[in-house]
C-alpha cells in the first residue's frame, strides 16, 4: 500500500467516523404525511408518522400491549367512565408546561366537528377535569376498552394551538398546525416540505428514556416502490416502508440490506352488495343481485385460490385469513379458524343450486395504491371467477376516487383492508358487520349493508362485558354467524415487510406504525 | 507565343451513376491568355459551368475528373487536393457565381468577407486588409465603399451586390476568373453595366477571364474567343468575330440563328429541331447528329473529329467545306 | 422592430388569455369544485356557503375576469388534494424543475449543437453515421425507459449516484437550489442527462440538417471558391447561419424540456413541478393542473419572446436599417 | 407485369432495394404489425381470458418449467400467470391501434385544416394558422397529457377504463395535427395561384374539388414522412403515457403499461417481464423511425 492510498484510506476513516456520529437517519414511504395536525385526517400515513411527535394519554409499546405515557396511570370510575392520573413535569416542544387543560382542549378539538377523529370519542358522554395532573373521561355505558382506543388520540397544547389561530383542526385549508407541529414525544419538527421531505431532531427534554441514537431523521415519501427499493439498495435512504413484497427476496440477498418481515393486522377481504336489488356492471347490469343469494356468496369463497395468491403474490408472505380479524388480535375466534377450502366443484354446484349454473358477469371495484399488490390480487380474483363461470369485470383506480365510489354504492363486489385500531375483534363488528347507522356512528365502513339482529344485538354486551369467557363466546357468535352468511370473504392477512440497510436496528409494529425512538444506527 | 494562363487538354469529367457512367465534359480542350476573355456557350446542360467547375475544383461529389489534364501558368492543378487546392482558389483563380443574391453571406459585413478573403491569401495586415477592401470596392464601383464596409448584403441592391461579388473574387489579384453567368438573374438594365466592369478590371489587371453564357449578346459584346459546347463536347471554338459571323458547325449555325441578335440581318430565324440528348442517351457517333441538317451516314458511326486548340475551328465531318 | 415587438406581446396576451380560459374552464366544468372542497360530511350551509365564497354564482364572464385577477396576484385556489395554497406549492416545487431544466437544457444544447455540426461536416464519416444511428435509438427510446436504465445502471449496480430526490438543498431566500452541495449537484446528473437526452438528438438531428442544407448554399460554394479555409468556413461562415433556425426550434425544444421533465420527475421522484402535476391528474386535482397549466404557459410565452428577440440579434436582416443602394 | 416492372425499377423502390436499413426496418416493422393484427391466431394463449390463466403459473421464467405447473413459457410470465409472449403481442396490437389511429386522425385533421386554411385564407386562416402556433408552443405529450386530464375529470368514473383507450387516440391525435396542418397549407398556397386553378375558377369548376385533385398529390410525400415520424412518436407518447398511469389502462395493457407494471420487478429478479416488452417498444419505434428517416431522405433528396 503506498502511503498516498493510506492516507486517503485514514481520510475516509475520519469522514465516515464524522458521518457515523451524526448518525442521520433517512427514511422513505410510499404516501407523505398530508398534515402535520394530528386531529385533522384519520388515517394511518398521518397518525403513525405523528406519534413521533405528539404523544396520547397512553400509547402501544413494541409488542402493541398499552402502556402509560402522558397519563402515568388510570383506573375505572365504575362502570362510568376512566380516570387519567396525568405525569408531571412533561414539558411541550416549545418548553411550555403540560396538564390537563391541554387534555381538556385536545379533547374538544379533536372531538369537534371539524376533526376527522371525532369518532373515537363516540362513547363519551364528557370530560372534567379533577385537578392539574387528573381528567376524567365519562362514557355513556361501561366501556373496558375505552383507555386501549385512544392510543392515537394525540394531546396538543392549548396556548400554542390556540395562540396560531388552529383551535380548531382544518380538513381542507391550511392553518399553522398543518405545517408546524408542537408535542411532547421524543422528536420534534424540524423541517417541513410538504410532498418533500419531512425532517426531525431528537427532542432534548422529552421525559422518556432515550432509546435511539438519532440525531437527525429525514423523512421522504418516494411514491414509487422501484425508485424506493433503488434508493434503499444504492444506500440513498437507510428503511423503507413498505418494501415491495416482491422485493424481498432480492433484498434479502443483496449485501447491506435486510427485510423485516411480520404480518400486519390487517385482514385483506372481499366485499358484497347485501342490499342491492340488481347488478351495477358488466353485461348483465340490471338484472337481480346474486349475491343476495348466500349460495352464490359461498360459491365465490370456495372459487379463490387463496394458497395460490398467497403462493405467487404474496411471495409466501402472507397467511390465509378465516374471520375479519388476525390471529394475534384479542377475541380472535380460535373455534371458527377455518376458512372454507378451494373447490371448484364445489363452488360450481352451489351456483347451480342457486341457479346461476351459466354464471354472471359483474363488476369488481379495486383499489390500486392502498393494499399490497391490490390489483394484482383483485386480477388473480377475476381470473380465478372466471373458472367458475362467472366473469367480473374489473374496476381498479386509487384509494381518493375508491371511498367515495364504495360510498356511492357504484359496486357489484370490492377488496377492502382493515385492520382493527384497537387490535380487538370488537371494533371490525363495530365498523363492518353492524348494521349501517349514521346516528350511532355504527356500520360506518359496511358499505354493503350487511344486516344481522343478532350481531346488532350483541355488539352492547360485546363491548361492555368484562369476563373474558363471556365476551369470547359472544365473540366466537358473531364470527360463526359472519362466516355462515358469508357476509366477506377473508382472503389472507397482509404482511408487513420494511427494508433497512443492515447497519439499522429498528421495531416493526403489527399495525405498520414506525417508531423512530427504537431506531439506533450502528 | 508567350505561355497560356489557362490549358485545358482532353478534360473529361464523370458522374457514374447507379445505370450508366455519364460524361458531362468529355474531351474539352482549350488555352486561355493573359487578360483574354474566353466565351464559353452552350445550351444548359451542355457542360459549360461543369468544365468552369473542374477548372477551380468544385465539382460535386460524385463528379470527378477522369481524364485530361489543366494548366494554370504552366503547372497541372487537376491533380491538387485539399490545402493545395484551397490556396489555389481566390489567390490564382477566382470566381463569379450567376447569382449576388445567394453568393454572399447574409449574416456577414461585406467587410468581413472581403477582409477574410484578402488576409487568407495576402500576408497583410488587419489595417491594409480593410484598406484593400474597401480599394477594391471602390475600383467596382461602390460609392462610399469606406461606409459600405459595415453593412449587410440585403442592404445592396442585386447590381451591387454583383459588384461586391466581383470585388471579392479580384480581391487577392487571381490570373484567371471563372465568371459563371454573372449577369444573368440581374436586370437587364444593370447587365451591361456589370460586363463592362467586369472587362474593365481583367482589361488592366491582365486577368483571364473564363466567360460561362447562354447569351449570346454578351459574348458578342465582351469575349475575344468563344468555345461551344454541345452534350459535354467542343463543337466549335474560334476568334469571337469568326465564330459569331460565320460559323461552321451546324450547330452554332443553328444557335446563332435562334438568336435574335446575331440573327438581326438574316432572312428569317432558323430553328434547330428536337433538344440536346440526354447524357445517359447519346447517340452513337456525332452526337449532334440527329437534329443535324447535313447529318450523313458517317455522323451517326464515327464520332466527331476531336479539335485541337488552334487548328480546326468546328467539330464537323464537314464544317469547314459546308459553312461557307 | 418596436412594432414587431408590440404586436408578439399582444400576441402573447391574448395566448395567456386563451390559455387562461382554459384553465377556468377546467377548474369549473371538470368535475364539481364544491364537491372536491368539502368531504363527505357536508351539509347544504356549507354548499351554499362555498358557492358564495367561490363566486360561483356569479355570471361567467365575472367568474373568468375574478380568476384571472386572482391568478395574476397569485392567488391560484387550494389543491384538493393538499389542502394549501396552490401558489405556495408551486413556488416551492418550481426551484427543483427549473434547476433540472436549465442543466439539461445546458447538456441537450451544447452536445447537440457540436454532435450536430461534427456529423454535418463529417457526414460521410464512420463516426458520424455511428452517432446519427445511436441518435435514432435514442429518439425512440422513451425517456422513462432511458431513466430506468440509468438507475440501474448508475445507482443500483454501480452505487455511484444517487437514484432518487434533489439531495441536500441550500435555501437562498424563497428559491431552494440544489447547486451549492455535492450530493444537490451528484443528484442532478442522472435525471439531467434523462431528461435531456431526447432534447440533445432532436438538437443535434437538427442542426445536422440545416448545416448540411447551408452548406449547399451558394455563399459557402463562393466562400470555397475564394479559397477560405474549411474550419472558417464551417464555423463562421456556416455555423452562424445554421443557428437562426436553430435558435426558434432550440426556445420550443427548451419548453419541451420543462414540460418532459414530467416524466423525469415521475422516474426519479424528483420534487418538481412535473410530479406535482402528475399526481394532480391522477387525483383529478383541478386547481393544481390549472394553475401549472398557467405557470408553463407563462414560461413558454416568455421563452418564446426571448427567442424572437434573440432572432434579432443574430439576424441582421431582421433589423431595422433597410437602406438599400440603387445600382 | 410491365407496370411491375417499371416500379420495381424506379428510382424510389431502387433506392429503397439498396439500403438495407430501410429493407431490415421495413420488414421488422411489417413482422410486428403483422404479429399484432394476428395476434389472435399466433398468441399461445389467450391473456384477457381470465378462465385460462393459472395463477400458479406466476413468475415462470422464460423457457423454463414452472415449478408447480410444468408448463413452459417462451418469454416467461408475469404476475397473473400471463404468458408475456402473448401478452405483449395483444399490447402491441393496443399501441399500434392507438399509434395508427392517433395518426390517421392527426392527418384528416391537418390535412383538412391545412387545406383549409389554404384556401380560404383571410380571418379563416389566420384563426387556424393561430392555433396552430399557440399548440406548437406546447410540447405534444403535455397536450396530450391535459386532454386526457379533463378527459378524466369529464367521464364518469366506471367509464374511465372503457374510455382509456379513445381518449388516448383523441388527446395524441390533437396533440399532432399541426404539421400536417402547415405541410398542406404551403403546397396550397403555392398551388392557388397557378393557372389552372384559376382557370378552374373561370369555367366554374368547383375549385376545391379541383385543389383537392391537384394539391393531394402534391403534399403526399411529405405528409407520408410526417405520418410515419408521427407515428413512432405517437407509439412513443402512449407508452409514455400508460407508463406514467394515464393512459391504457392495465385492463387492456399496451406495451407502456406491461413496461410499467414490469417495473415493479426490476429488482426482484423477475427480469423478463419489463425486458421483453421493452424491447419490442424499442424494436417497433426505432424500425418506424429509421423508415421515416429513410423516406425523409429518400423523398426529400435535399435533405439527405
Amino acid at each position: 500500500m503506498t502511503v498516498r492510498k493510506s492516507m486517503l484510506l485514514a481520510l475516509g476513516l475520519v469522514l465516515s467516523c464524522g458521518v457515523a456520529q451524526a448518525n442521520t437517519f433517512k427514511w422513505a414511504s410510499n404516501t407523505d404525511p398530508q398534515t402535520m395536525d394530528p386531529h385533522a385526517v384519520n388515517s394511518a400515513p398521518v397518525l403513525g408518522f405523528l406519534n413521533n411527535v405528539y404523544e396520547g394519554l397512553v400509547r402501544r409499546n413494541q409488542t402493541m400491549v398499552v402502556e402509560g405515557a402522558l397519563a402515568e396511570s388510570w383506573e375505572p370510575l365504575g362502570d362510568k367512565g376512566w380516570r387519567f392520573n396525568l405525569r408531571k413535569g412533561v414539558k411541550f416542544h416549545d418548553g411550555s408546561d403540560f396538564n390537563s387543560e391541554d387534555v381538556l382542549f385536545s379533547y374538544q378539538r379533536a372531538s369537534s366537528e371539524a376533526a376527522d377523529t371525532a369518532s373515537w370519542f363516540a362513547p363519551v358522554s364528557e370530560v372534567k377535569v379533577v385537578d392539574d395532573y387528573t381528567i376524567d373521561f365519562m362514557t355513556k355505558v361501561a366501556n373496558p376498552l375505552f383507555p386501549s382506543s385512544i392510543a392515537n388520540f394525540m394531546i396538543m397544547d392549548k396556548g400554542w394551538t390556540e395562540g396560531n389561530g388552529a383551535a380548531l383542526p382544518s380538513k381542507d385549508k391550511e392553518n399553522h398546525a398543518t405545517l408546524n407541529a408542537n408535542g411532547t414525544a421524543a422528536f420534534q419538527l424540524a423541517e417541513r416540505q410538504p410532498g418533500l421531505k419531512t425532517v426531525l431532531t431528537p427532542y432534548g427534554g422529552w421525559w422518556g428514556k432515550t432509546e435511539h441514537n438519532i440525531t437527525r431523521a429525514e423523512f421522504t415519501p418516494i411514491q414509487n416502490s422501484a425508485t424506493a427499493v433503488a434508493a434503499l439498495l444504492s444506500g440513498n435512504v437507510d428503511m423503507v416502508n413498505p418494501a415491495p413484497i416482491q422485493d424481498a427476496a432480492r433484498l434479502k440477498q443483496s449485501g447491506g440490506v435486510k427485510v423485516i418481515e411480520g404480518i400486519e393486522a390487517r385482514v385483506i377481504m372481499l366485499g358484497f352488495p347485501h342490499q342491492a336489488d340488481s347488478l351495477k356492471f358488466g353485461t348483465d347490469a340490471g338484472k337481480p343481485n346474486p349475491f343476495k343469494d348466500v349460495r352464490v356468496r359461498k360459491a365465490v369463497a370456495h372459487a379463490v385460490n387463496v394458497d395460490a395468491i398467497l403462493q405467487t403474490i404474496m411471495r409466501g408472505n402472507a397467511q390465509p385469513a378465516s374471520q375479519l380479524v388476525s390471529p394475534a388480535m384479542s377475541g380472535y375466534s380460535s373455534a371458527n379458524a377455518d376458512r372454507p377450502a378451494f373447490d371448484v366443484a364445489g363452488s360450481k354446484a352451489l351456483l347451480s343450486e342457486a341457479g346461476y349454473a351459466d354464471g354472471f358477469s359483474f363488476g369488481l371495484k379495486c383499489p390500486n395504491d392502498r393494499y399490497l399488490n391490490d390489483e394484482a390480487v383483485c386480477q388473480a380474483v377475476v381470473s380465478m371467477l372466471a373458472q367458475i363461470g362467472v366473469k367480473a369485470e374489473l374496476d381498479a383506480m386509487p384509494v381518493r376516487t375508491y371511498w367515495p365510489e364504495l360510498r356511492k354504492d357504484a359496486y357489484d363486489m370490492y377488496l377492502l383492508g382493515w385492520s382493527p385500531g384497537t387490535f380487538d375483534a370488537e371494533h371490525p363488528i363495530r365498523f363492518l358487520a353492524h348494521t349501517p347507522n349514521a346516528e350511532k356512528k355504527l356500520g360506518s365502513w359496511n358499505f354493503g349493508d350487511f344486516s344481522n339482529s343478532r350481531i346488532d344485538e350483541m355488539l352492547a354486551p360485546i363491548q361492555s362485558e368484562i369476563d373474558p369467557a363471556k365476551r369470547q363466546a359472544m365473540l366466537d357468535e358473531a364470527a360463526k354467524i359472519l362466516q355462515d352468511q358469508v357476509a366477506y370473504v377473508p382472503l389472507y392477512v397482509q404482511p408487513l415487510v420494511w427494508g433497512a440497510r443492515d447497519n439499522i436496528e429498528l421495531t416493526q409494529r403489527p399495525d405498520n406504525f414506525f417508531i423512530l425512538r427504537w431506531v439506533t444506527v450502528k | 507565343m508567350e505561355m497560356p494562363v489557362l490549358s485545358v487538354r482532353d478534360l473529361v469529367v464523370e458522374i457514374p451513376t447507379r445505370h450508366a457512367v455519364l460524361r458531362p465534359v468529355n474531351g474539352v480542350t482549350f488555352d486561355l491568355h493573359r487578360g483574354e476573355i474566353l466565351g464559353m456557350v452552350g445550351e444548359s446542360g451542355a457542360g459549360k459551368s461543369m468544365t468552369g467547375n473542374a477548372v477551380i475544383g468544385l465539382l460535386d461529389r460524385p463528379a470527378r475528373i477522369a481524364g485530361g489534364e489543366i494548366l494554370l501558368n504552366g503547372e497541372r492543378i487537376d491533380q491538387l487536393h485539399g490545402e493545395e487546392l484551397r490556396r489555389l482558389r481566390g489567390k490564382h483563380i477566382g470566381m463569379v457565381f450567376q447569382d449576388p443574391l445567394t453568393s454572399l453571406n447574409p449574416l456577414l459585413t461585406i467587410g468581413e468577407q472581403l477582409t477574410e478573403t484578402i488576409t487568407e491569401h495576402l500576408n497583410v495586415s488587419a489595417a491594409e486588409a480593410r484598406q484593400r477592401a474597401v480599394d477594391g470596392l471602390r475600383e467596382v464601383g461602390i460609392p462610399a465603399a469606406e461606409q459600405r464596409m459595415d453593412a449587410y448584403p440585403h442592404q445592396f441592391s442585386g447590381g451591387m451586390r454583383q459588384r461586391v461579388v466581383i470585388a471579392l473574387a479580384l480581391c487577392a489579384e487571381p490570373s484567371l476568373i471563372i465568371a459563371d453567368e454573372p449577369t444573368t438573374a440581374l436586370d437587364v438594365s444593370v447587365q451591361a453595366q456589370i460586363i463592362a466592369l467586369l472587362k474593365r478590371l481583367c482589361r488592366e489587371r491582365g486577368t483571364a477571364v473564363m466567360l460561362i453564357t447562354h447569351d449570346m449578346g454578351v459574348i458578342a459584346e465582351t469575349a475575344d474567343r468563344v468555345a461551344v459546347l454541345y452534350a459535354g463536347r467542343m463543337a466549335e471554338l474560334g476568334l469571337a468575330r469568326d465564330v459569331l459571323t460565320q460559323p461552321n458547325h451546324p450547330y452554332t449555325i443553328g444557335l446563332m440563328g435562334s438568336t435574335p441578335l446575331a440573327s438581326a440581318g438574316r432572312a428569317r430565324l432558323y430553328q434547330i429541331d428536337g433538344s440536346m440528348p440526354r447524357l445517359d442517351a447519346l447517340p452513337s457517333g456525332c452526337a449532334f447528329n440527329p437534329r443535324c441538317s447535313r447529318a450523313q451516314s458517317k455522323c451517326s458511326q464515327d464520332p466527331s473529329p476531336s479539335l485541337a486548340a488552334h487548328q480546326d475551328r468546328a467539330a464537323c465531318w464537314f464544317g469547314g467545306e459546308n459553312a461557307q | 422592430m418596436l412594432a414587431y415587438s408590440i404586436r408578439r406581446v399582444v400576441q402573447s396576451i391574448v395566448v395567456l388569455l386563451v390559455v387562461g380560459l382554459v384553465a377556468f374552464s377546467m377548474f369549473r366544468f371538470v368535475g364539481d369544485p364544491i364537491d372536491n372542497m368539502l368531504g363527505q360530511e357536508r351539509t347544504d350551509a356549507d354548499i351554499e356557503r362555498l358557492r358564495g365564497e367561490l363566486g360561483l354564482d356569479r355570471p361567467f364572464v365575472v367568474q373568468y375576469g375574478r380568476f384571472l385577477t386572482n391568478a395574476a396576484t397569485g392567488n391560484l385556489g387550494v389543491s384538493y388534494r393538499q389542502g394549501r395554497p396552490v401558489a405556495s406549492i408551486l413556488m416551492e416545487r418550481a426551484p427543483a424543475t427549473l434547476e433540472l431544466a436549465a442543466v439539461s437544457g445546458l447538456f441537450a444544447i451544447v452536445l447537440g449543437v457540436a454532435l450536430g455540426v461534427f456529423t454535418a461536416i463529417r457526414r460521410n464519416g464512420i463516426a458520424a453515421n455511428l452517432i446519427m444511428t445511436i441518435s435514432l435509438v435514442g429518439v425512440s427510446l422513451p425517456t422513462f425507459l432511458i431513466g430506468i436504465l440509468l438507475i440501474y445502471l448508475f445507482a443500483v449496480e454501480l452505487g455511484w449516484l444517487p437514484s432518487f430526490g434533489r439531495g441536500d438543498t441550500v435555501k437562498l431566500g424563497g428559491w431552494s437550489t440544489g447547486f451549492l452541495t455535492s450530493s444537490g449537484l451528484k443528484a442532478l446528473i442522472l435525471p439531467s442527462i434523462t431528461l435531456g437526452l431526447y432534447q440533445m438528438t432532436l438538437i443535434m438531428r437538427l442542426v445536422r440538417s440545416e448545416m448540411l442544407e447551408v452548406l449547399r448554399a451558394e455563399y459557402i460554394r463562393f466562400a470555397r471558391a475564394r479559397g477560405l479555409r474549411e474550419r472558417a468556413i464551417n464555423f463562421h461562415h456556416a455555423l452562424k447561419n445554421t443557428l437562426v433556425p436553430v435558435i426558434t426550434v432550440t426556445g420550443l425544444q427548451l419548453g419541451s424540456i420543462i414540460a418532459f421533465a414530467i416524466i423525469t420527475e415521475t422516474v426519479f421522484q424528483w420534487p418538481g413541478v412535473g410530479l406535482l402535476f402528475i399526481n394532480a391528474i391522477q387525483f383529478v386535482d383541478i386547481p393544481v393542473m390549472a394553475a401549472y397549466l398557467m405557470l408553463i404557459s407563462v414560461m413558454f410565452v416568455g421563452i418564446n419572446l426571448i427567442v424572437d428577440l434573440l432572432y434579432f440579434a443574430i439576424d441582421p436582416r431582421l433589423r431595422v436599417d433597410r437602406t438599400v443602394t440603387e445600382g | 407485369m410491365e407496370r411491375i416492372g417499371r416500379a420495381w425499377n424506379s428510382d424510389f423502390v431502387w433506392s429503397f432495394r439498396h439500403s438495407p436499413v430501410a429493407v431490415v426496418s421495413l420488414a421488422l416493422v411489417l413482422v410486428l404489425v403483422l404479429s399484432a393484427v394476428f395476434a389472435p391466431l399466433i398468441a399461445p394463449y389467450d391473456p384477457f381470458d381470465p378462465a385460462s390463466l393459472n395463477l400458479m403459473n406466476g413468475f415462470s421464467k422464460p423457457m423454463e418449467p414452472n415449478t408447480f405447473t410444468g408448463d413452459v413459457f417462451w418469454l416467461g410470465t408475469d404476475d397473473q400467470g400471463r404468458d408475456v409472449f402473448s401478452t405483449i403481442l395483444y399490447g402491441m396490437r393496443i399501441s399500434l391501434f392507438v399509434g395508427f389511429t392517433a395518426v390517421l386522425f392527426a392527418l384528416i385533421l391537418g390535412v383538412s385544416l391545412g387545406l383549409i386554411a389554404g384556401y380560404v385564407g383571410g380571418w379563416t386562416e389566420t384563426a387556424i394558422m393561430r392555433v396552430a402556433d399557440v399548440q406548437l408552443t406546447f410540447p405534444a405529450i403535455l397536450v396530450a397529457m391535459l386532454i386526457f386530464g379533463i378527459a378524466k375529470g369529464i367521464t364518469p368514473v366506471h367509464m374511465r377504463d372503457e374510455m382509456a383507450i379513445w381518449v388516448l387516440i383523441i388527446a395524441i391525435g390533437l396533440s399532432d395535427w399541426v404539421q400536417f396542418a402547415r405541410v398542406v397549407r404551403g403546397a396550397t398556397l403555392v398551388e392557388k395561384n397557378k393557372e389552372y386553378v384559376q382557370a378552374a375558377k373561370l369555367i366554374g369548376r368547383k375549385p376545391g374539388a379541383i385543389m383537392l385533385r391537384h394539391i393531394l398529390p402534391n403534399v403526399l410525400s411529405p405528409v407520408l414522412v410526417i405520418a410515419t415520424i408521427s407515428l413512432a412518436l405517437a407509439i412513443i407518447a402512449e407508452a409514455t403515457l400508460s407508463f406514467l398511469g394515464v393512459g391504457a389502462p392495465p385492463t387492456q395493457p399496451s406495451l407502456g403499461t406491461l413496461i410499467c407494471i414490469g417495473q415493479g420487478y426490476l429488482f426482484s429478479g423477475e427480469w423478463w417481464i419489463i425486458l421483453y416488452p421493452s424491447i419490442t417498444l424499442l424494436a417497433l419505434a426505432l424500425s418506424v423511425n429509421l423508415l421515416g428517416d429513410w423516406l425523409r431522405d429518400t423523398l426529400n433528396p435535399k435533405l439527405r
